[in-house]
């Protein structure tokens, strides 16, 4: 019936998870991060669907559609604010230099 | 018209009245009285009637006490604004208004910036302080507790001497603080009444007989106790005291002195003894201990100070061990020494700080070296100064003496060791008092003090007023033991174990 | 799964049909004036139907939405706030000519609404990426442009993460119930039993990120320093009433799973320690202020962990409490602010103030009093409940420790007091300027329901008791 | 009648004090003199007329006046409340009338001292506490009469405030009194415990009847027993008397010769139940009666200063009172007390004259042959110290002395169960002491009257101080006589009124026992007269530094022996009184304790340092805490995130 288990697919799920993480924390480009954030949704969604698979329900999938919007906004929001911070004369994509707000 | 919460908020009316005048009609000029110091004199007025009202009328009503108001506040809590008077809370009431037409009549000179928001704090911290006496809500007790030191820590903070900032800050930490250790007492008490017994409230009768294990009676307690124990000083933590009266400007120290440390005397009789008879009992040695350790630490360290004011502090942390000692003996005759020596010392100390206040108006400095002898210059100011220090060292014939010649010997009862290192306290009294006699009355005059002028005759009366009260306190002081003495709970209401009276 | 005729709350259609109105609005010719008369009389008119709903009350249980008087309360304080910071926001907002600022403030209390009405996974993650969403957008308004994207970047990646992780959890929860119903998941069936216990802490940790308590609260300072003076209100205002009101309805009022006790009182002594702590040493105001919100949110949390007789009206009264207090303080920081001047984000820019502003200091001790937990101010009330509720159950740890907190609390905000007594800096002449008359208003608006509160908190506490009535209704509830 | 006497006794000294502090700068000197004198004469004529009263009336009692209830406490019940019985009617009689004579002679010799009206306030306040205090019925009430005299000889002494040498002396001698009183206040605290009431009668009631045990009485009796010691500055607290002369010549005429020191006195007379029944204590207080005899006398001896050698003089006379108590001849004692007002008086008052006519000089060395510049002077002074030295039948301080002797040859202390302490060592050391005591004033008599002239003498003294030095050399002289010994035609009035009960005659007393008596104040005076008296005086010890003396003349057989029979020991004694290890041993502990307040003071500043310095090191390290937390890098913030998460995973899942 099914190929794959529910656990299955949440073992895949969380390895995804920690990659994307990984991403976030290591890469000190933004728009890596924003990459690695979007592969961190994408894996959540991937929890959806096998969860919609086992239960046989639908919302599985209505959810993943709706994290790919979210992360469709959330990509679009962060490359806007680093044009602008590009624009205001902060150059660099580097995400540790230039902060002004700290302490 | 139940003259009791008009008592309570008569003062912050005035006050209110007294800054609108102050901005009104700001002061026309030095010498003349601005009026704002008439709406303070009038209201004070008006309170010291409505204070006679409540003491001569006998209306019956539900409460136990002679004086008794009830309205609901907080239903969903059970809390209602409770105010209830006895013979302690009465006395207190009156050393209060005494000390502050004292403080309008003495201490004016220096409020000179912004008078009308000087007054309206002193009138605010009457009324926090009277509220306190009244309030037998536990949550209302609390609410004025804590409401009292807003006011106080404003007039230190705004118009103090050279390091007031610091002195209120300190005042304010320790006092707050506490004041949250007890805000948990209270609610232990009120939760394990409602646990007992279903009831949720505040009430101080209902709860009085909440039958409570030895150990919670005990922890609760110490919770009161820690609260007042920072307000009374004792000892380990009377660290903000001698601080917040050497910034404070005169009025503010006279409250200080004069009534705020009362309250921590007041609650101890009040919420300590009568609330937690038998954990007050088991808790009495190291209570006493500590009253003695107050005692001879105050006069110690008062004969080693060189600020005419930090003396006057560190003699009335003194005075209060003798308070501590008198309420933990746990005998009328302690409980009635005690009363008396917080009503003398009230006066005496007041009178000293004011005295203290008026020689800095004068001289600019409080060191006793700078001041130098004053006798010649100003004999009025030094014979009073003279008779206060006479009165503070227990000058048998004075009212400290009766109080703590009461005190002492309910002590000696309890334990005659603890009487004698006491008495010892006698002893240094004599040194310290006698040292401030003699570095700024009876000394060589200094050599370049300009011409200052003594007191003048109409204020020389008001301290003979105080003086004459002082030697009545000593010599006739039976009337007012009846008159102070704290009532024991209401018998009917009491299940639980009866009051103090052995 | 949806039933045929939607049942939504009032509000939440009022709020979206307003947006959509502004939207239109813009398409035709551009003015702010008209956004923010157009979002004020559209909050006005979500605040009067807050009770009513359309469509039938489903009773089934799985509906989208719920409706009771805890939403009421948390509605009512969400919109009120929103309309003082529109107030607050009034002016300098007419000066940069952008009018998509009133429309994202709107988008915010969309989505907080949302929160608060969400009885479903769905709805509320929506809500929380709404709001998110749209603080990113007036994070960066303000005439201090790079501090504002560096803080709107910072939270986007952040807010990122959590929901990333929110998303995980519900993922997991929805895995393990086989629902999206807005409750602890609870194994069924052959479930390893880590997974629900994963779930929840992972849409745990999503909420607390929100609610900044300690270990994910890094991101408040940095954001609200950033942001102009309304936005961090906003910020430290709206989305705490909105994440709370959803942390309450979602755990119900009976106790929380055993697992989660030691966790909770962790992060609670953590956020109020930290809080505090970090608050001593800071010169800036808001970020001051940024911290006082986290160790508050602290001191929240202690009457959450102790559901029971008390909790309901506690927790509303502390909620009131908290947004009137930081409403006021930002608002008087506001005012304090002269074009090309000082604009008082800094503490030192205070002292004297009592000298040079005697009503803007006044207003400003009353609001720093009543946080700190003094009489006449409504936080003694606040600060009192939370004190009977923790005694009720006896959890004397936390209790220790909101002394302790509230203790350090006192030191920082009276030390902004005390160097508003000092005297001033600048020779005091009596800065006369006019005080821009909408500031005035909403200023002593605040203090009189902060003295009022403190006062009189029975009137507070009456119309704000709502019992958190559980989404399945199943949980009893506070009994009155 | 009585009922409105008594306390106007003590009215009328306190009214004209407070009128006269009232009227501070407004009354003139001669106004303010009048006034006190006006006061102090009313209580003295009152007195009389009670006395009289007192005498005439029913034998027993005495005239008792409750004016109202002080404190009425459970468990105590204090009022103030007079009673005149015979104790109390000799007091009274010597306070007012010695009084009288004091403010009199007062109202000349401070007429031109700018302070006079304070003086003179002080005066007549200590005048009306005295009275309180030997009038008081209670013991508290007595205690307040008690601290008020310590009040009023702390103000009189230190009254020319402007040398610091005067106030730190008044400041001493209150801090020495206070302790005493401090002491006193236990023992009343204790009776009070015991009894219930402070009331004499009530008090020494139940102590007979047993309710105290005896240790309680022991320890009762010797706490008042220290109370009375440091007011009458015997052995332990004798350092306080001699710096107390910095006061004006009155006041240490009054309150430290005639009535204040002898408070210790009259006390232990009033409660001589209580200590009948302390046999240790009353052993106690007859050795250091004895032992402050023997020291006062020797440091009399060997002093420069005119007024200390009387100051010391007190001390020894006290001596003998309080050695006649511990022997339990109370009226000896009081007999003795009575007398010695009135010579010391005289004393003391002369003494001052001579001062103020001497241009102040005090010290005798500089003073030398004024017997012929003030022949009054010299006859007032030379009967006030044939009556000190007790010169045998002519003096009344022969009469009081004798009693005091023949009391102590008679006693017997049974402390243990075996041993028992008989009065005859007490007897020699007491003849001892009347030796001494003559040979120091007459040593005092031949320096300053007799030799070669010293400083020159000015002006007169006025009348108005020469009426009483008249009344009072013949009291001294004349007021013996009306207590006799046995052997003598046995007169015994004054005990007799005293007490009735208890004949105080011992038949079987041995006749050699008055010769002794008489014999030494004569030896006394004759080696007196050979030391100094003679044309070419043995000793000659140099102006200015006391007890030094010049090695004798030539080596001729006389003087040898003279100087190795006299002159060596008086060196020794000189340098044995200079040793003084009582006061050292005072102003040791004074040293101690002002080292270990500075030290504990020096720690407590050392700790706050410390906490501050600590404080602003936490401050520091929580500085840079943001930087470890708040470092404003995102992926810090994320790590954090993380961090958490995977905290509460780890503890949620493993707990």
């Amino acid at each position: 019936m099914l190929a794959f288990s529910f656990n299955d697919t949440l073992l895949v799920a969380t390895v995804l998870f920690s990659i994307g993480l990984a991403g976030v924390l290591v890469r000190r480009n933004m728009v890596f991060m924003l990459m690695s954030l979007d592969i961190m949704l994408n894996a959540a969604a991937l929890v959806f669907v096998g969860a919609g698979a086992r239960w046989h329900d639908a919302t599985g999938q209505v959810m993943f559609v709706l994290i790919l919007a979210l992360a469709a906004v959330e990509t679009a929001v962060g490359l806007a604010i680093i044009v602008c911070l590009h624009a205001r004369g902060r150059p660099t994509l580097d995400a540790d230099t230039g902060n002004l707000l700290r302490g | 018209m139940n003259p009791l919460p008009v008592l309570v908020l008569l003062p912050i009316m005035g006050g209110g009245l007294a800054w609108g005048a102050g901005r009104m009609w700001p002061r026309a000029s030095p010498s003349m009285r601005d009026a704002s110091w008439w709406v303070v004199l009038a209201t004070l007025v008006v309170e010291t009637l409505v204070l006679a009202m409540a003491t001569f009328s006998h209306r019956a009503h539900a409460g136990p006490w002679p004086g008794h108001f009830a309205m609901p506040w907080i239903p969903a809590m059970g809390i209602a604004v409770r105010l209830d008077m006895d013979g302690l809370s009465l006395s207190l009431i009156w050393l209060s208004l005494i000390l502050c037409f004292l403080c309008v009549l003495l201490a004016t000179r220096q409020a000179t910036a912004h008078a009308g928001a000087f007054r309206f704090l002193f009138l605010a911290t009457l009324t926090g302080v009277i509220g306190t006496f009244l309030a037998t809500d536990l949550f209302v007790f609390f609410f004025f507790w804590e409401l009292m030191l807003v006011p106080m820590a404003g007039l230190i903070a705004a118009w103090g001497h050279e390091d007031r900032q610091r002195a209120a800050m300190k005042f304010f930490m320790f006092t707050q603080g506490s004041g949250l250790v007890m805000l948990l007492s209270i609610l232990g008490l009120v939760i394990t009444h409602y646990r007992q017994t279903g009831v949720l409230t505040f009430d101080y009768f209902t709860l009085a007989h909440t039958s409570l294990s030895p150990t919670g009676a005990m922890l609760l307690m110490l919770g009161f106790f820690i609260a007042f124990a920072v307000k009374l000083p004792v000892v380990p933590v009377h660290v903000w005291l001698p601080d917040a009266h050497t910034q404070a400007p005169t009025a503010a120290s006279v409250l200080l002195a004069g009534i705020l440390l009362k309250t921590g005397g007041y609650g101890m009789i009040r919420f300590n003894v009568m609330l937690f008879p038998d954990a007050a009992a088991r808790f009495a040695p190291i209570a006493m201990g500590l009253g003695v350790a107050g005692i001879l630490y105050g006069a110690w360290l008062s004969s080693a100070q060189d600020d005419v004011k930090r003396l006057i502090a560190y003699s009335s942390i003194s005075h209060m061990g003798f308070v501590l000692l008198g309420i933990f003996a746990g005998s009328r005759m302690g409980m009635l020494g005690a009363v008396m020596q917080m009503l003398a010392h009230g006066l005496g100390t007041a009178a000293l700080f004011l005295i203290a206040g008026a020689i800095q108006d004068r001289l600019h400095t409080r060191d006793m070296h700078r001041i130098g002898g004053l006798w010649a210059a100003m004999p009025r100011l030094s014979s009073a100064g003279l008779f206060f220090a006479m009165a503070a060292l227990g000058m048998p014939g004075l009212g400290n003496f009766t109080g703590e010649f009461l005190v002492l010997l309910a002590t000696w009862r309890i334990s005659p060791l603890l009487a004698t290192l006491a008495a010892t306290g006698l002893v240094l009294a004599a040194i310290y008092a006698l040292r401030m006699v003699n570095r700024i009355f009876l000394a060589a005059p200094q050599a370049d003090t300009r011409p200052v002028t003594d007191l003048p005759s109409w204020q020389m009366a008001v301290f003979a007023c105080v003086m004459a009260f002082l030697v009545l306190l000593g010599l006739y002081p039976q009337p007012f033991m009846i008159f102070s003495a704290p009532l024991p709970l209401p018998a009917t209401a009491m299940a639980g174990p009866g009051g103090t009276t052995p | 799964m949806i039933g045929h005729d939607i049942f939504v709350p009032a509000p939440l259609l009022v709020v979206s049909i307003g947006i959509m109105v502004m939207l239109a609005a813009t398409a035709w010719r551009r003015s702010v004036g008209r956004g923010f008369l157009c979002a004020t009389g559209m909050l006005l008119l979500a605040i009067t139907v807050v009770g009513h709903h359309t469509g039938k009350v489903p009773d089934g249980g799985d509906s989208l939405f719920v409706q009771d008087r805890w939403t009421a309360c948390t509605a009512i304080l969400i919109m009120f706030s929103t309309l003082c910071i529109m107030l607050m926001s009034w002016r300098d907002a007419g000066v940069t000519r952008e009018d998509e600022y009133p429309l994202l403030l709107m988008l915010g209390t969309l989505g907080a609404l949302a929160m608060v009405f969400s009885a479903n996974y769905m709805p509320f993650f929506l809500g929380l990426e709404i709001l998110g969403v749209s603080i990113m957008g007036l994070v960066t308004f303000g005439h201090r442009a790079v501090p504002g994207h560096e803080a709107a970047m910072k939270y986007l990646i952040l807010s990122g993460v959590s929901s990333a992780i929110l998303l995980f959890g519900i993922g997991l929860a929805y895995g393990v119930t086989g629902s999206l119903r807005f409750m602890p998941p609870i194994a069924a069936g052959a479930v390893p039993a880590a997974l629900p216990v994963a779930a929840t802490i992972m849409i745990l940790a999503g909420m607390f990120f929100k609610l900044s308590a300690v270990p994910f609260h890094m991101w408040l300072p940095d954001v609200m320093e950033g942001a102009p003076v309304p936005v961090a209100a906003f910020v430290a205002v709206v989305s705490k009433i909105a994440i709370f009101s959803a942390l309450v309805r979602y755990f119900g009022t009976q106790n929380q799973p055993p697992f989660l006790d030691d966790i909770l009182c962790g992060v609670i002594i953590l956020t109020i320690m930290g809080g505090n702590l970090m608050a001593l040493r800071q010169a800036g105001f808001i970020r001051l202020m940024a911290y006082s919100s986290i160790a508050h949110m602290g001191y929240l949390l202690i009457a959450f962990v102790c559901p029971g007789r008390l909790q309901s009206g506690v927790v509303s009264v502390y909620l009131a409490a908290y947004t009137v207090n930081t409403l006021g303080v930002f608002a008087a920081m506001d005012a304090f602010a002269i074009p090309g001047g000082p604009d008082g984000r800094v503490v030192a820019q205070w002292k004297g103030a009592f000298s040079s502003r005697p009503f803007l200091a006044s207003v400003m001790s009353l609001m720093l009093l009543s946080l700190a937990g003094i009489p006449p101010g409504i936080g003694f009330f606040a600060k009192f409940g939370i004190a009977a509720a923790g005694v009720e159950h006896q959890r004397d740890l936390l209790l220790c420790f909101l002394i302790i907190g509230s203790i350090i609390g006192l030191y920082y905000y009276l030390n902004i007091v005390r160097t508003m007594m000092a005297a001033p800096a600048l020779p005091s002449v009596k800065l006369n300027r006019q005080m821009r008359p909408e500031l005035t208003v909403l200023v002593i608006v605040l203090s009189m329901i902060v003295v009022i509160g403190g006062l009189f908190p029975a009137r507070a506490i009456h119309p704000f008791l709502p019992p958190p009535v559980a989404p399945s209704g199943t949980g009893d509830g506070a009994t009155h | 009648m009585a009922e409105i006497l008594l306390p106007l006794l003590v009215l009328c000294p306190l009214a004209a004090s407070l009128v006269v502090f009232i009227s501070a700068g407004r009354m003139g000197a001669r106004a303010i003199g009048t006034v006190a004198c006006a006061g102090v004469g009313i209580s003295a004529v009152l007195s009389i007329i009670l006395s009289v009263m007192l005498l005439s009336g029913p034998v027993a009692g005495g005239l008792q006046v409750t004016l109202w209830p002080w404190m009425r406490v459970a468990g105590l019940s204090a009022d103030i409340a007079f009673t005149l019985d015979r104790i109390s009617m000799v007091m009274v009689l010597v306070v007012t009338i010695v009084g009288l004579l004091i403010h009199v002679y007062a109202a000349g010799y401070m007429r031109d001292d700018p302070g006079i009206a304070r003086f003179f306030g002080c005066m007549t306040l200590f005048v009306a506490a005295m009275l309180v205090l030997v009038l008081a019925s209670d013991l508290l009430c007595l205690f307040i009469g008690w601290e008020g005299v310590g009040l009023c000889s702390y103000l009189l002494i230190g009254f020319w405030y402007d040398d610091p040498a005067n106030t730190s002396a008044a400041r001493k001698a209150f801090y020495m009194t206070r302790m005493g009183d401090v002491a006193l206040l236990c023992g009343l605290l204790l009776l009070a415990c015991a009894t219930g009431s402070l009331r004499i009668g009530s008090v020494l009631a139940s102590v007979a009847d047993g309710r105290l045990p005896a240790s309680g009485v022991n320890v009762a009796a010797a706490f008042i027993l220290v109370g009375a010691l440091a007011k009458s500055a015997q052995i332990p607290f004798q350092a306080w008397l001699p710096d107390a002369m910095a006061g004006p010549t009155p006041t240490s005429a009054l309150i430290h010769a005639a009535t204040m020191v002898t408070a210790g006195v009259y006390l232990i007379a009033r409660v001589h139940d209580l200590f009948a029944m302390a046999a240790p204590v009353m052993a106690l207080t007859a050795v250091l009666g004895a032992l402050t005899l023997l020291m006062g006398a020797c440091t009399a001896l060997v002093q420069s200063d005119l007024k200390r050698i009387l100051a010391w003089s007190t001390i020894s006379q006290l001596g003998y009172m309080f050695l006649a108590l511990g022997c339990g001849v109370w009226q000896a004692a009081l007999f003795h007390l009575m007398t010695h007002a009135f010579f010391k008086a005289l004393l003391f008052l002369t003494a001052g004259a001579v001062i103020m006519r001497a241009g102040h000089e005090q010290d005798i060395f500089r003073l030398g042959g004024l017997r012929r510049a003030m022949p009054g002077l010299t006859a007032a002074f030379v009967a006030g110290a044939s009556a000190l030295a007790g010169l045998p039948l002519v003096t009344a301080g022969f009469y009081s002395k004798e009693m005091i002797l023949s009391g102590v040859w008679h006693v017997h202390f049974g402390l243990a169960r075996e041993w028992t302490l008989s009065g005859h060592p007490l007897w020699g050391i007491a003849l001892l002491g009347a030796f001494l005591t003559a040979l120091y004033i007459f040593r005092c008599v031949f320096i300053v009257f007799c030799g070669k002239a010293g400083t020159r003498a000015a002006g007169r003294t006025s009348r108005l101080m020469g009426i009483p030095l008249v009344c009072l050399s013949v009291l001294s002289l004349f007021g013996g006589v009306i207590e006799m010994p046995d052997t003598l035609p046995s007169l015994h009035l004054f005990s007799a009124l005293l007490d009735p009960g208890t004949p105080l005659s011992h038949a079987d007393e041995p006749v050699w026992l008055v010769l002794a008596g008489a014999l030494a104040p004569l030896a006394g005076l004759g080696v007196a007269w050979v030391l100094w008296g003679r044309p070419s005086p043995v000793m000659r010890e140099i102006p200015g530094q006391a007890g030094v003396i010049r090695p004798a003349r030539t080596g001729r057989g006389m003087d040898v022996l003279y100087d190795r029979v006299f002159v060596q020991p008086f060196r020794l004694l000189a340098w044995l009184t200079r040793l003084d290890i009582p006061g050292h041993a005072i102003t040791g502990t004074g040293r101690l304790t002002r080292a270990a307040s500075a030290g504990i003071l020096g720690v407590r500043a050392g700790l706050l340092d410390m906490l501050a310095m600590r404080a602003t090191g936490t401050a520091r390290w929580a500085g840079h805490l943001p930087g470890l937390f708040q470092n404003g890098r995102v992926r810090w913030y994320a790590a954090w995130i993380a961090g958490g998460l995977c905290a509460g995973l780890a503890m949620a899942v493993l707990s």
